[in-house]
């Protein structure tokens, strides 16, 4: 009962959340709502029994992933209003609604019934955690760490692309070399946006 | 040596045209004739040590290359293709001995050696996968050869020959693959050679599908009415080399593999698929004739003439018996001489002229008159005359479809009538009446090099015409197997019936004691 | 033996090859000479082989394998026997005088040595078709003379009449040979033997209908080569070749070869007496047309052409009557008079320079005296009067068509008879009789070359005795294979009265002729304009219909094939398929707007279809399940 | 009331829905990646749903790596964000035509 409340409260808080996201046209409010949407979610995994990705939800993405879309978005400007052009508005809901309703479909009327067998069966001596760290360092381990690896290409790739220049500190030029630094980069762009 | 000559066979002029690259231009030339001629030679020399009286496969070679699902470079051969792969060497010789060309000759001349492997792989593999490579890779110096030599529609002509010819043989690709996949079902063990899936007795719903497939991508190749319509434009805009190989080589491919693929793996579809194909076939014939008589260019009328020809062949094939088939591969080997033969001559007069329209010529026989008349034995041997090499295998093609039906071979026969018409009047107009045009009142006659490539080709229309023996009996004995395993194999009543069985001979023959 | 069967059969061949060496070079008498020595040797030879079959042997040899597949088998084999003895005969001294012959009359051509290479390879054809063992050696030769005589026809190639009417000749002897070809098929599949003495040791064992079926198809074939209605327009055309060749080929041997087939293949015949009696009629009928047609028509060699048609007809009526051995008979002897006639036109059109009206000549008896004297007696013996060969061969088929009881066929070869007398007579008179109408023209007639008479003379001696002093002897050799059937009228009335009034009947119409034509050439409009005057004059207007009904559509449908059908329909249909293909990327390229946006929306769209499909599969996939269930 | 993995997939659905709707509908790019992190959560809780249900790890552990993938993502293609705003100073899709065909 308790559960299907959380549920219910839960599911009703996301969706709303995550259409603020979709809808909004401020990109301050965009994120929030996301951010607050991404906890919420935790909350299904906790429903569900699955604390450490619940944990991880949180850590992860409100932590991480927001705080990095938050450092991105000092570089843009946006207090201002997002202003997009929209063609056929009607059409997005209509194709989004309808891939929903056949995906509920699908779920609702599940149409292979052959029971799959469980590979690696949940544990229920042990705690969540322990358990898929059992998982996650045998059975999971080449994938565990391509994904480090992953996670670190990603990593420096994120700081190259965005910190080109890295051998310039602003902090030690005088400000006629930033000016000009500037005027140059501005100049290339200027050029590359003439082609 | 001896048992690896097939592989030499197809690899030598491969691993010569790559080491070609480094030859100088001047000397392409040279070098090429003496490829062309060691590997013709090499042809010579497996004819001789070839055994007439086996049915079977000789020279096999096996190597695997994909065991696990049992693919393997499996090569060897019979009567049916020894005949095409000495052709095959043969042309390549004469059309490099006789090449005008004068642009890039060097890539030219590779590309002919890489042509040339392709077509003896395609002749003598034994393993689908291998057939279907070697296939394929056939299209591509054609491709090259009809694009950079060719005319002014060459990209065109090139574009449309590549794609056709593709797009059936990606069917006949699947068929493989079904066929491969339903030995599997059939044995618990994948296979692509050819002799194992002889061994195989198909359902006769499957056999009906993948004779389609195969069918498509052999048809497209012959061509078949109304697979023809590459053909016109790959010859017209083909340069003089290029049609000769085309015609005298790559079109036997299609029927080639008629004999190789459709008949004895699917016996019951090939008869069920008789009389439709043989109706194709005699369309073939006579609306070939027609349209080749309508045209104004003198290599599609030799173009034309290919396709009514090959409908000979094909009716020859589906005949079932051993007249027609033996029939239908010496008209192979025939149609390839003359038609080759026929090429290089229209070649010969383009060179002079820079025109192939029959209205630019005539009287031509009194200005060249050696020309006229080596052209005039080779139409005549086009016309099917006896003692000339085509005859043989137009009679004993007509003679074995007329066992199967008197009144398909009525009409068929017609051929003879059609192609005179076409190619006399072409004749005429070439070759006879005033010469009225002041540029071919100079016109020179043969001269040495286009001799060299011409007299051989008269003298085997003509040797084979008067005595087919040597190249008969092999083709009659290997024919003979196929025939066999098709009846051994036929399942329905239908094909039973039209199958004949030789192992219990004396049946028909009852005045066996003549001869 | 063999030794001379060979000599016979290959002299010609080698003479053919030897003077083909000297096609293209400069003309020289050497080659003409060569090619007639070497047919005069295949003459000896056949006359030494004539020798040895009257004394009742004959000569098969199998020279070497042919075409040997599955249960097929055919050699090269030859066969000397009666009938081919006979027929060598005939082709031998024919060509061997024709050949001398044209070593005078071609003597101005450029094309010389070129003529003797082809008309010895015509004689070499022809010896394989008499000579042949089997049907399909026999079709060698069959189109071995077709080609020949598409060679010599077309010999003057710069003219376009010429190589026309070789192409007609050849195409239309093409269309018989398949006919043929489907007789040979059938022999082939019912016997399964080719060879002559199997397949007539086994015909009777055959049903009815195949052997009916068998003989027709064979004599389709024979009546293309022998040019009977209604393939017989290219034979008046194909005087377009040298007057030599028309003698040869078109008089004496090649369209005889029809008439051989049939009686080569009598015991087929023999079997089916309705097709005989078909094929007497088809004869008789030809005979009368063809007759009709030489009546009026303007052109030497065209009337000696339909004269040739005509008698081919009585051959084919004797034929189809059974009495095989008299076909044969008149076969030989027409040969001679008609080779002899026809060389006589030669010289009276080397003297007219290459003028063919006779109504353009007149009174050539005193500038060509032997010319003259040579084609009277040839006519004499054309109309068949006593004592020359006609009378002996063609009033001995007039008797077996009485004998036979078929008097609407005696009737009209009675009639015919006398049309022939008329026409031939009616020739003689305009070229020889009668006023010099070619002074007008400027022409002064020369006789011919002494060495070209002296070349005819055997046929002229021929002519008149071949009747009176080969019959009993020929019909004692021939009947060893053809049925000995003696057609005598046992009434001697009834026997002389025929014989007599055919012979009053034939000299009426010779003296009409003399009485119309020898003096002044009235010509009378009223009958010229009048319709079957006009009907006959334009060949019952045949060609005009062939022309119309066959050739020109033919043309037009070819086009038709290649412009609309080919390039329109089924090329089009490929391009379409091609265009299709390429039309839908041209259109759906815009698809690729580099615009990340509506990439988006059209991944969107196809998860969209890709679910729609999965959610439509798996239902159907259910559907089918439950109901299996 | 007993929850099933239904409701929880049919909230998956739902959530993925949504997300599809803001991937098409956004022109600006940084909320294109909200959008898609949308999408990917929407997953995430069906994943945890099925490993739930099913009782198998399986589902948790994709659900793990689809966070990780995530991550990575977002580095990525934010650092490339920042780049193309330094060229052209805007983020706007319309204007990212470059790959026109």
């Amino acid at each position: 009962m308790f559960e299907a409340v959380a549920f219910y409260l839960f599911a009703a808080l996301t969706i709303v959340m995550f259409t603020i996201t979709v809808m909004t046209s401020q990109a301050l409010y965009a994120l929030t709502a996301m951010a607050a949407g991404m906890i919420f979610i935790s909350a299904f995994f906790f429903i569900l029994g699955a604390d450490f990705l619940g944990a991880i939800q949180i850590i992860v993405y409100t932590g991480a992933v927001m705080a990095l879309y938050a450092f991105g978005m000092m570089f843009f400007d946006t207090t201002r209003n997002v202003i997009e052009k929209r063609n056929n508005p009607r059409f997005v809901v209509i194709l989004g609604g309808l891939a929903a309703v056949l995906v509920v479909l699908i779920v609702l009327a599940p149409i292979v019934t052959t029971d799959l067998n469980a590979h690696y069966p949940i544990d229920t001596s042990v705690g969540n955690s322990q358990a898929i760290g059992m998982v996650l360092f045998t059975k999971y381990l080449v994938p565990f760490e391509v994904a480090a690896v992953m996670l670190l290409v990603a990593m420096i790739a994120g700081i190259v692309l965005a910190g080109k220049k890295m051998d310039k500190s602003l902090t030690l030029m005088a400000d006629e070399e930033i000016a000009l630094m500037h005027a140059l980069s501005h100049d290339t762009t200027e050029e590359k946006g003439g082609h | 040596m001896q048992e690896h000559i097939l592989s030499i066979l197809i690899f030598f002029p491969a691993l010569a045209a790559m080491l070609g690259f480094v030859v100088h231009k001047d000397s392409a030339k040279a070098y090429g004739i003496t490829v062309a001629g060691i590997e013709f030679f090499l042809s010579l020399w497996l004819w001789h040590i070839y055994d007439p009286m086996t049915s079977g496969m000789q020279f096999m070679e096996m190597a695997p290359l994909v065991s696990a699902f049992g693919i393997n470079y499996m090569v060897g051969i019979d009567g049916i293709s020894l005949f095409i792969i000495i052709l095959s060497a043969f042309f390549t010789l004469i059309g490099i001995l006789s090449l005008t060309e004068t642009r890039r000759v060097k890539d030219l001349i590779l590309t002919l050696l890489f042509l040339e492997m392709t077509m003896i792989g395609v002749f003598s593999a034994l393993d689908a996968i291998v057939f279907y490579v070697f296939w394929e890779l056939s299209l591509v110096p054609m491709l090259y050869i009809i694009g950079a030599w060719g005319g002014p529609l060459r990209i065109y002509a090139s574009v449309k020959f590549f794609l056709y010819t593709f797009t059936g043989s990606l069917v006949m690709l699947v068929g493989m693959l079904f066929m491969a996949y339903f030995y599997y079902q059939a044995t618990g063990q994948w296979s692509f050679s050819l002799l194992e899936w002889y061994r195989l007795i198909l359902p006769v719903n499957y056999q009906m599908w993948l004779f389609a497939a195969f069918f498509l991508g052999f048809a497209i190749k012959v061509p078949m009415f109304p697979f023809h319509t590459w053909l016109p434009y790959a010859h017209g805009q083909a340069p003089t080399i290029g049609s000769v190989i085309l015609a005298a080589i790559l079109l036997k491919m299609g029927t080639y593999a008629f004999v190789r693929f459709s008949l004895p793996l699917f016996p019951d579809a090939t008869v069920a698929f008789m009389f439709p194909i043989a109706i194709l076939a005699i369309i073939m014939i006579i609306y070939g004739a027609m349209v080749a008589y309508a045209q104004e260019d003198i290599k599609q009328v030799v173009a034309y003439s290919s396709i009514s020809h090959m409908g000979v062949i094909i009716l020859g094939t589906f005949a079932l018996n051993v007249e027609g088939i033996s029939g239908s591969v010496f008209l192979m080997i025939a149609h390839g001489v003359v038609s080759g033969a026929l090429f290089l001559l229209v070649g010969v007069i383009y060179d002079r002229r820079h025109t192939k329209l029959m209205s630019e010529f005539g009287g031509l026989a009194s200005v060249m008159p050696r020309y006229a008349t080596i052209f005039g034995i080779m139409m005549m041997a086009s016309v099917g005359l006896p003692l000339t090499i085509n005859f043989v295998g137009e009679f004993l093609s007509l003679l074995g479809f007329y066992k199967q039906s008197h009144s398909y071979t009525l009409v068929a026969g017609t051929a003879i009538i059609v192609g005179a018409i076409y190619m006399l009047s072409a004749y005429k107009k070439a070759f006879f009446g005033p010469v009225t045009k002041e540029e071919n009142k100079h016109l020179k006659d043969l001269n040495k090099t286009e001799l060299y490539g011409l007299v051989p080709l008269v003298v085997i229309a003509i040797w084979l015409g008067v005595y087919p023996k040597p190249v008969l009996e092999p083709i009659n004995n290997s024919v003979e197997a196929i025939v066999q395993l098709m009846h051994d194999k036929a399942q329905t009543p239908e094909a039973q019936k039209r199958i004949p069985n030789l192992a219990k001979t004396g049946t028909m023959n009852s005045v066996q004691e003549a001869h | 033996m063999e030794i001379y069967l060979y000599t016979a059969l290959f002299s010609p061949l080698v003479g053919s090859l030897i003077t083909a060496l000297f096609g293209a070079s400069r003309k020289t008498y050497f080659t003409g000479i060569l090619a007639s020595g070497l047919l005069f040797a295949s003459f000896v030879s056949s006359l030494i082989l004539l020798t040895y079959v009257m004394a009742g042997h004959t000569v098969h040899v199998e020279m070497m394998t042919w075409i040997a597949t599955g249960d097929l088998y055919i050699p090269f084999g030859f066969v000397v026997d009666q009938v081919s003895v006979t027929m060598m005969m005939v082709v031998t001294t024919v060509s061997t005088v024709v050949h001398i012959y044209s070593i005078g009359y071609m003597s101005h051509d450029k094309g010389f040595n070129r003529f003797f290479s082809y008309l010895s390879a015509f004689v070499f054809s022809m010896m394989v078709l008499v000579m042949s063992d089997n049907f399909l050696g026999l079709f060698i030769g069959w189109e071995g003379v077709g080609l020949c005589s598409w060679l010599l026809i077309g010999f003057w190639y710069h003219k376009e009449s010429a190589t026309w009417a070789a192409n007609e000749a050849f195409i239309m002897n093409r269309i018989a040979d398949l006919a043929m070809l489907i007789g040979i098929f059938m022999i082939y599949w019912n016997l399964g033997s080719l060879q002559y003495d199997v397949v007539f040791a086994h015909i009777s064992s055959l049903p009815m209908p195949i052997i009916t079926w068998i003989g027709i198809f064979l004599f389709i074939g024979a009546m293309g080569k022998s040019a009977q209605f209604p393939l017989h327009t290219w034979l008046a055309d194909a005087m377009e070749g040298p007057t030599p060749v028309s003698a040869l080929i078109h008089a004496a041997t090649m369209v005889t070869a029809g008439v051989y087939l049939v009686v080569r293949a009598n015991p087929i015949y023999s079997e089916i007496p309705d097709v005989g009696n078909a094929i007497a009629s088809l004869g008789a009928f030809v005979a009368m047309f063809a007759a009709t047609m030489a009546l009026v028509n303007r052109d030497m060699k065209r009337i000696i052409a339909y004269s040739t048609l005509s008698q081919l007809g009585y051959m084919f009526v004797a034929a189809g009557l059974g009495a095989y051995w008299v076909a044969l008979f008149h076969l030989m002897a027409h040969a001679f008079f008609k080779a002899l006639l026809f060389l006589g036109a030669g010289n009276v059109m080397h003297a007219m320079h290459d003028e063919l009206d006779p109504f353009k000549m007149g009174g050539l008896k005193t500038s060509m005296k032997w010319t003259w004297i040579l084609m009277t007696l040839a006519s004499v013996a054309l109309a068949g009067i006593y004592p020359l060969a006609g009378f002996f061969s063609k009033d001995l088929i007039l008797e077996v068509a009485f004998v036979e009881q078929h008097y609407i066929l005696y009737t009209v070869l009675l009639l015919t008879a006398g049309m022939t007398a008329f026409y031939s007579f009616r020739l003689v008179a305009l070229i020889f009789h009668g006023d010099k109408r070619h002074l007008e023209h400027g022409i002064h007639p020369h006789e011919a070359y002494t060495f070209m008479l002296y070349a005819m003379a055997p046929l002229a001696i021929l002519a008149v005795i071949a009747g009176m002093v080969f019959k009993t002897p020929y019909y004692q050799m021939v009947t060893q294979l053809l049925p000995a059937v003696q057609y005598h009228i046992h009434n001697h009335t009834t026997f002389w009265i025929m014989t007599i009034g055919t012979q009053l009947f034939v000299i009426l119409a010779i003296a009409y002729a003399y009485k119309k034509y020898a003096k002044a050439v009235k010509v009378d409009k009223k009958v010229e304009s009048g319709f079957f005057y006009q009907l006959l004059y334009n060949q019952y207007y045949i060609p005009k219909i062939y022309d119309e009904v066959f050739s020109k559509p033919y043309l037009q449908l070819s086009k038709l094939a290649w412009k609309q059908i080919d390039l329109r329909i089924v090329d089009a249909t490929v391009d379409g398929i091609a265009n299709i293909i390429y039309q839908t990327g041209e259109k759906t390229h815009t698809m690729q707007d580099g615009n990340l946006s509506s990439m988006l929306r059209w991944m969107v769209i196809g998860v969209v279809v890709l679910l729609v499909l999965a959610v439509a599969f798996t239902a159907g996939y259910n559907a089918v399940n439950l109901r299996a269930m | 009331m007993e929850l099933t993995l239904n409701h929880y997939l049919v909230l998956s659905a739902v959530l993925f829905a949504i997300g599809l709707i803001g991937v098409m509908r956004r022109k600006n790019l940084l909320m294109l990646f909200f959008a898609t992190e949308i999408l990917l959560n929407a997953v995430n809780v069906g994943m945890a749903a099925i490993s739930h249900y099913r009782g198998d790890y399986t589902g948790q552990m994709f659900a793990f790596f689809i966070i990780a993938i995530a991550a990575s993502e977002v580095a990525v293609g934010l650092g490339l964000l920042i780049v193309w705003y330094k060229r052209t100073g805007k983020i706007d899709l319309d204007q990212m035509t470059s790959m026109r065909g």
